[in-house]
C-alpha cells in the first residue's frame, strides 16, 4: 500500500537528465529592428540552442523602475544555433515586462527557460507548405521555413502585415529559397477575400499540401476552413497568457475541437502547436 | 552533516522537509530538475468527477505576487491511476495525492480510492466550496473541517493531510478541529481570496472575478498562521505561501512548520525548490544546528507574548 | 472640469474622496503638505484612557508592504480636545476622529464625547480587541459589530464610520451588520494579522510577535473585501489598502467605493495623497467622466459571475 | 457641532508654507571614506539645505537587486549650506537600504525628507562644550562644533573609535577651532574608566558646562551620571527605527524619564536630540 518507508533517503535510479533547462543567457545583441520589434540575441549554449521550430522559452524579464513583471514572459524561438550555442528572440515591446526585455544591454544576462512545447511537425506527405502570417506571428514561422528547407520541403510565405515597414524577416524566408508573397492593410491586398484568391491558387498549382499559421484569429479561420474544404493537412501556433510554461499551473488553456467535442488543451504543454483542425477562435 | 529528514508521522518520512505546493507542479518539471532531490511531490488537486475549471483569464500579475482562478479542472481519479500516477511510481520521492470534492461523503469517497501503490499520502483539499454548506469552504469553520476529515479518516490509513484555507478568522480552531477529526498533518495555507481590476478595461483582471493570492506579498499573512497552527496543535503544520527562497522557508520552520510547500517560487524559477534545500543545509551548517527539525524549537520566545488575534491595532 | 467631490452621507461632502487612514497621518504631515488639499482628515484612534503602545521594534518591512503592532497608545479623550483638535480646527477639510474602546459601552461614551464643534465625523476602530468576548475583535464578528455601533448610534448624531477587519472570514456579513446598526459608512480596511522572523537573532521582528500588514502587498485583499462590501450595502464604502498612486484609488473606486484612504504609501511618500487626487482628475479626464462618482458603476460587469467566497480554488 | 457645509471646497484661509520638503536631491559625489563609511553630497536646495545641527533627513533609498528598502532611512544632516544649496550624509554602509544608497552615482537623484526633528541646542549658560561621539555618532555631531563655533562656544571633542582608521571627521572638527582626544579600543585608551577621568578633567577645567554626545549608549550614561553628579547642561541625539520620520506612526519611541516618571516620546518628533537628563539606557 503506501511505502514511506522506502520513500526517504534512496538515490535516485537513474541519473537524471533534462528536457530543459532554466539557462543564464548572456546577451550578445538586443537591436531595435523597426519601430515596435527588438530583436535580442543570446549566448545561451546547452538544451537552450537546441530548440526545434515553435517551441518557445519562457523568460524572466528584468524589473525596470515602476515595471514589476511577475511572471516570466513566453516567446517563440526565432533562431536556434546548436553548433554556436546562439538563441534569438524577435520581441514587440508592449507592455512591463518586453519593456524591461528592451532595456538589457550587451553583456548582462537574462534566464530563459526552454525549450518548451510541442513545435511543427512535417508530416511524410507534405512537400509543399504554405506558411502565413502576420505581425510577430512571423517571428514564430521563420525557423519553419528553415525547418522545411532542410528537409526539402517547399515554402511559400504569406506575410500579412499593416504597412511595408511592420513585415517582419522576409529576409530569412527568402534565404531558404521560400517564395514570398505580401500582402498589407496599407495597399488593401491583405483583405480576406484576397488571402483566400492567393491561398486557393497556391494550392490549385500544386503547391499548398501543408498550411502554417501564427499570429492571427482571422487568417488560421480562413486556413482552417480553406484546409477542411480542399483536405489540407494543416497546423497553427497558439498565444495565451503563462506563468509557468511548463504545464503545471492551467492558466494556459485554450478549447479546442477534437472530433465534435470542445476539450480544454494547455497551450504551453499540448502547444503551441496545434492541428489546424482542432483549432477554435480566440 | 545536516539531518535533513523530518517525521510527518504514521511512518511518513521525507529526506528533506521540501516539497511542492498543490497545484503548482506537474509532471512538466521533471523536464528541468531531478524529482528525486525533493522531500515529497504533491500533485495538483483531483476530483473523483470531470471537472472543467474557470474562466480565462486564469492568472493576473500584483505587486510582488500573483492571483490565480484556476478552479480545479480535473479528469477524474480513475483517469489519475491509470495515466498520471505510473508516471509518478519512476521517482523515489514520496506522492501525496491532494484531492478535493464538495460533499462530506464525496471527500469519503475520494479518499478511500487512493489505497493504491505508489500514493504515500492523501493532502485533503478543504479550501473548497462545500455545496452542502451554502458553498462556503469546509475549512472556513471547525464543525465542516472535522466533519470531512472524520469521514476521509474512516476510511484510509494514509497519512491524511488538510490543507486549511487562510480565508477564516481563525485558522487555528479550524487547525485543532482537523487535529481532533485525525488528520496526520495540517498545511497552511491555500491562497487568500484578493481580487484585481484593469483601470484601463475597467474589467477585473481574472475571468472569475476574484482569485487567489500566492507569493512573496502573501508570505507574512501564511507564517503568522503557521506560527498560530504550530501553538495549536500537536500534529506537525507544513508551511505554504510566498515561500522562494531557503530564508523564507527558515522563517516557516523557526515559527514552527516541520516542513514546507514551495508555490508560485517553481513558476518564476523552475530550480526554487533545490535552491531551497541546498540553503537549508548551509542555514543549519552556519548556525550550528545538526538537524533541520531543531529548527522548530529555536524562536527565541524570551519576549513572546500572548497570542492576540489583533496584535496589530 | 471633473467634479471630484463625494456624498459620505448625513450631509458630509468631501471636496474629494482621498483621505488619510487612521495612524498614518498627524500634525506632522502639515509641515510638508497642504492639508487643505486632502478630501477630509483622519486622526490615529484615540482612546477614552490613557494608553500605551506596544513593545519595540514595533515596525518591520516585508516584501512591498510593512508589519506594524504600534497598538494604541493614546493621551486620552480629554487631552486630544483640548491639545490636539484645534490645531485640526485650522483646517478648512473636515475632521474625522477614530476612536476605540474595549467594550461597547466604553464605545458609546468616547462617541458621545465627541459632540464639539470641529469634529466632523467619527470612524469606530472596531478591529480591536473586545475584552468582554475573549479579547477577539468587535469587527470579527456580525453580532459584536452590530452592538458597538448600535450603541454609538444612539448617543451621537454626527457621521458614523465603522472600520472593519480582514481577519475575518465573512466581512461583507460584518459590513451588513454595521449597516444594520446604522453606520454610515464602512471603511475596509484595516491591516491584516501578519509576522516576520528574523532569521539571524531567530526573533521575531515585531517586539509584538504578531502585527498588522499594510502597504501594496496587502491590496489585491483589501480590494477583494471592498467590492464584496459594496455588493453586500447600500451605505458608502471607504477603500483602504496599499493605496500608493491613482491608479490603485481608481482600481477601489471601480470595485465600488465611495472615497479611499491612503495609510502606509504616506510613510513612503508624503506627498501620495496629493499625487492619487492630482491622477484621479486626470484618470477621470482621460477616460471622460465627468464626476469622479461615475466610478463607481463603471466596472465592466458583463461576465461577472456570482460571488462565490472561495473562487480561489 | 459637526459643520460638514462650510467643510467642502472652501481654499486655504494662509498660503501654505512648508517646513520641510521631500526634495529630489542630485548626487554631486558618494566616495568612500574608509572601509565601512561613505560620504554623499546633494545639491539640494530650498528648505533641504536650512537644515540646523541634529536635524535629520528621512531618505529613499534605492531598490538594488535583491536589496528592497521599503521605508526611507533616517539619517542626520552631516552638512547643509543654505548657500550653496548643498546638504551631506555620512553613512555607514550596513543593510539593505544603505547598500542601495551607497550605489548611488553622481547626476542620479535621491528623494530626501526634510530637515526634520528637533536639533541641538546652546542655552545661553553654556560657553565651553564637551562633544563627546562615537563611530557614526561623530556624523551627528560635527555639525554641532560648527554650530557652537558660531556663537563663540568653546568646544573639545572627545572622538571614540575601535581604530585609528574608525575616527571620523576629526578634519571637521579641528577646523572649527575644537581641541581633539582621541580614545581608541585598539590602545585601550577608550575605557569607560579613562574617559571618566577625561571628562572630570575637562570640567575641573572650566571647559565643561554642556555635555553633548552621540552613538554610544555607554558614553551616553557615563555621561548622563557625571551630568547629574556635577550639574552640568547636556543633550544627546538618539536613533531608532523609523517610518514616516514625521511624528505620525508612532514606531520610533524610547523611554525617557521626566521628572521621576517614564514617559515615551518619538525620537523622530520630540528627537531626535533629547535632554541629557532625560534620556534612559537603549
Ligand atoms: C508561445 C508564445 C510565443 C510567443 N512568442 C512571441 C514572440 O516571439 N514575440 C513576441 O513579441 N511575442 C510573443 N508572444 C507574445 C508575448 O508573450 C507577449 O507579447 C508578452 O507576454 C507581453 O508581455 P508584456 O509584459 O509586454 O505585456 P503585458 O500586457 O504587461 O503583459 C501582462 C500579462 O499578459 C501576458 N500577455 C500579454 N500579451 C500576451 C500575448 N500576446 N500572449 C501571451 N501572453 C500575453 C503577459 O505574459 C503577462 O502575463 C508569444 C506568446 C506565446 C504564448
Ligand atoms: C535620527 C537618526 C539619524 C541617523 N543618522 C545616521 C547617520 O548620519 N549616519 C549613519 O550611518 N546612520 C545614521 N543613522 C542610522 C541609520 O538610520 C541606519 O544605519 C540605517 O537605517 C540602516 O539601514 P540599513 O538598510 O542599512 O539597515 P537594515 O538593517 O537593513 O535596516 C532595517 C531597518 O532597521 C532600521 N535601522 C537599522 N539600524 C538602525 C539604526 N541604527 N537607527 C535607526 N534605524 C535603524 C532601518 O532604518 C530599517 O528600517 C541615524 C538614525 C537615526 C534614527
Ligand atoms: C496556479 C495555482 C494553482 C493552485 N491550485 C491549487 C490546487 O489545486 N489545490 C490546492 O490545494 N492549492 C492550490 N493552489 C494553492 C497553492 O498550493 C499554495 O497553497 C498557495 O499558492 C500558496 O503558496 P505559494 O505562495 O508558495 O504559491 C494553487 C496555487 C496556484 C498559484
Ligand atoms: C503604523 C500604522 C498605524 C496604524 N494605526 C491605526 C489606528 O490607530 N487605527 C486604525 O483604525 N488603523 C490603523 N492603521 C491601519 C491603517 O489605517 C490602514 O487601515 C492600513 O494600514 C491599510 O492601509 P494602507 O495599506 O494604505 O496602509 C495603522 C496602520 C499603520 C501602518
Ligand atoms: S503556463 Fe502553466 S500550464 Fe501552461
Ligand atoms: S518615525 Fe513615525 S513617528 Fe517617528
Amino acid at each position: 500500500m503506501r511505502q514511506p518507508e522506502n520513500s526517504a533517503v534512496t538515490p535516485p535510479v537513474d541519473p537524471f537528465s533534462a528536457l530543459a533547462a532554466d539557462t543564464s543567457a548572456r546577451v550578445l545583441r538586443n537591436e531595435w529592428v523597426n519601430a515596435e520589434y527588438k530583436l535580442i540575441v543570446l549566448d545561451a549554449p546547452g538544451l537552450a540552442a537546441s530548440a526545434e521550430a515553435g517551441q518557445f522559452f519562457n523568460i524572466e524579464c528584468p524589473v525596470v523602475g515602476e515595471d514589476k513583471p511577475f511572471f516570466r514572459r513566453p516567446m517563440s524561438t526565432y533562431a536556434a544555433d546548436a553548433e554556436t550555442g546562439q538563441v534569438e528572440f524577435l520581441y514587440k515591446v508592449a507592455g512591463a515586462g518586453t519593456r524591461g526585455l528592451a532595456t538589457l544591454l550587451d553583456g548582462q544576462t537574462v534566464r530563459i527557460l526552454g525549450p518548451l512545447g510541442v513545435g511543427f511537425t512535417l508530416p511524410e506527405h507534405v512537400r509543399s507548405i504554405v506558411i502565413m502570417g502576420r505581425g510577430v506571428g512571423l517571428a514564430t514561422l521563420a525557423p519553419l521555413a528553415e525547418m522545411a528547407h532542410r528537409r526539402g520541403v517547399a515554402v511559400t510565405a504569406v506575410m500579412s502585415a499593416r504597412g511595408p515597414e511592420q513585415v517582419l524577416s522576409v529576409d530569412r524566408f527568402e534565404a531558404t529559397g521560400a517564395a514570398v508573397e505580401i500582402v498589407l492593410d496599407s495597399d488593401g491586398t491583405s483583405d480576406l477575400a484576397n488571402v483566400e484568391a492567393i491561398l486557393r491558387r497556391l494550392h490549385a498549382q500544386g503547391r499548398a499540401d501543408g498550411f502554417y499559421t501564427c499570429g492571427s484569429n482571422r487568417l488560421m479561420l480562413l486556413m482552417k476552413r480553406l484546409a477542411g474544404e480542399l483536405g489540407i493537412y494543416g497546423e497553427v501556433a497558439m498565444e495565451q497568457q503563462m506563468a509557468c510554461g511548463l504545464g503545471m499551473c492551467f492558466c494556459c488553456v485554450r478549447n479546442f475541437d477534437v472530433d465534435g467535442e470542445t476539450v480544454s488543451k494547455r497551450v504551453c504543454w499540448d502547444g503551441p502547436v496545434f492541428p489546424l483542425a482542432e483549432a477554435t477562435s480566440w | 552533516m545536516v539531518d535533513l529528514s523530518v517525521d510527518l508521522g504514521r511512518g511518513l518520512i521525507l529526506a528533506n522537509p521540501v516539497m511542492p505546493a498543490s497545484g503548482t507542479f506537474a509532471e512538466g518539471l521533471a523536464r528541468v530538475i531531478d524529482l528525486n532531490g525533493i522531500g515529497a511531490l504533491v500533485t495538483k488537486t483531483i476530483t473523483e468527477e470531470l471537472r472543467g475549471g474557470n474562466l480565462t483569464p486564469r492568472v493576473a500579475e500584483v505587486s510582488n505576487g500573483m492571483l490565480n482562478s484556476i478552479g480545479i479542472p480535473s479528469k477524474g481519479i480513475t483517469y489519475f491511476l491509470e495515466h498520471t500516477l505510473p508516471f509518478y511510481r519512476q521517482f523515489t520521492a514520496p506522492l501525496i495525492v491532494s484531492i478535493s470534492a464538495p460533499t462530506v461523503d464525496a471527500f469519503a469517497r475520494a479518499a478511500a480510492r487512493l489505497n493504491v501503490p505508489g500514493i504515500a499520502g492523501i493532502e485533503a483539499n478543504i479550501s473548497c466550496p462545500n455545496i452542502e454548506e451554502d458553498g462556503k469552504a469546509f475549512a472556513m469553520r471547525p464543525g465542516t473541517t472535522e466533519q470531512a476529515v472524520s469521514a476521509m479518516r474512516e476510511v484510509t490509513d494514509l497519512p491524511l493531510w488538510a490543507k486549511l484555507t487562510p480565508n477564516t478568522g481563525d485558522i487555528a480552531a479550524v487547525a485543532r478541529a482537523a487535529e481532533k477529526a485525525g488528520a496526520d498533518a495540517v498545511v497552511v495555507a491555500n491562497t487568500i481570496l484578493a481580487m484585481s481590476i484593469d483601470i484601463e478595461t475597467m474589467r477585473p483582471t481574472l475571468g472569475n472575478v476574484m482569485g487567489g493570492l500566492s507569493g512573496p506579498a502573501f508570505k507574512p499573512i501564511a507564517l503568522r498562521m503557521t506560527y498560530q497552527c504550530a501553538r495549536a496543535v500537536n500534529i506537525p503544520v507544513i508551511g505554504c505561501g510566498g515561500i522562494a527562497t531557503a530564508n523564507d522557508a527558515v522563517e516557516y520552520l523557526l515559527a514552527g512548520a516541520a516542513a514546507v510547500q514551495v508555490g508560485t517560487a517553481t513558476f518564476t524559477r523552475p530550480n526554487a525548490m533545490n535552491e531551497v534545500i541546498a540553503g537549508l543545509t548551509e542555514y543549519c551548517r552556519r548556525k550550528g544546528f545538526n538537524r533541520v527539525t531543531d529548527l522548530q524549537a529555536a524562536l527565541n520566545a524570551e519576549m513572546l507574548i500572548p497570542d492576540v488575534m489583533e496584535a496589530a491595532q
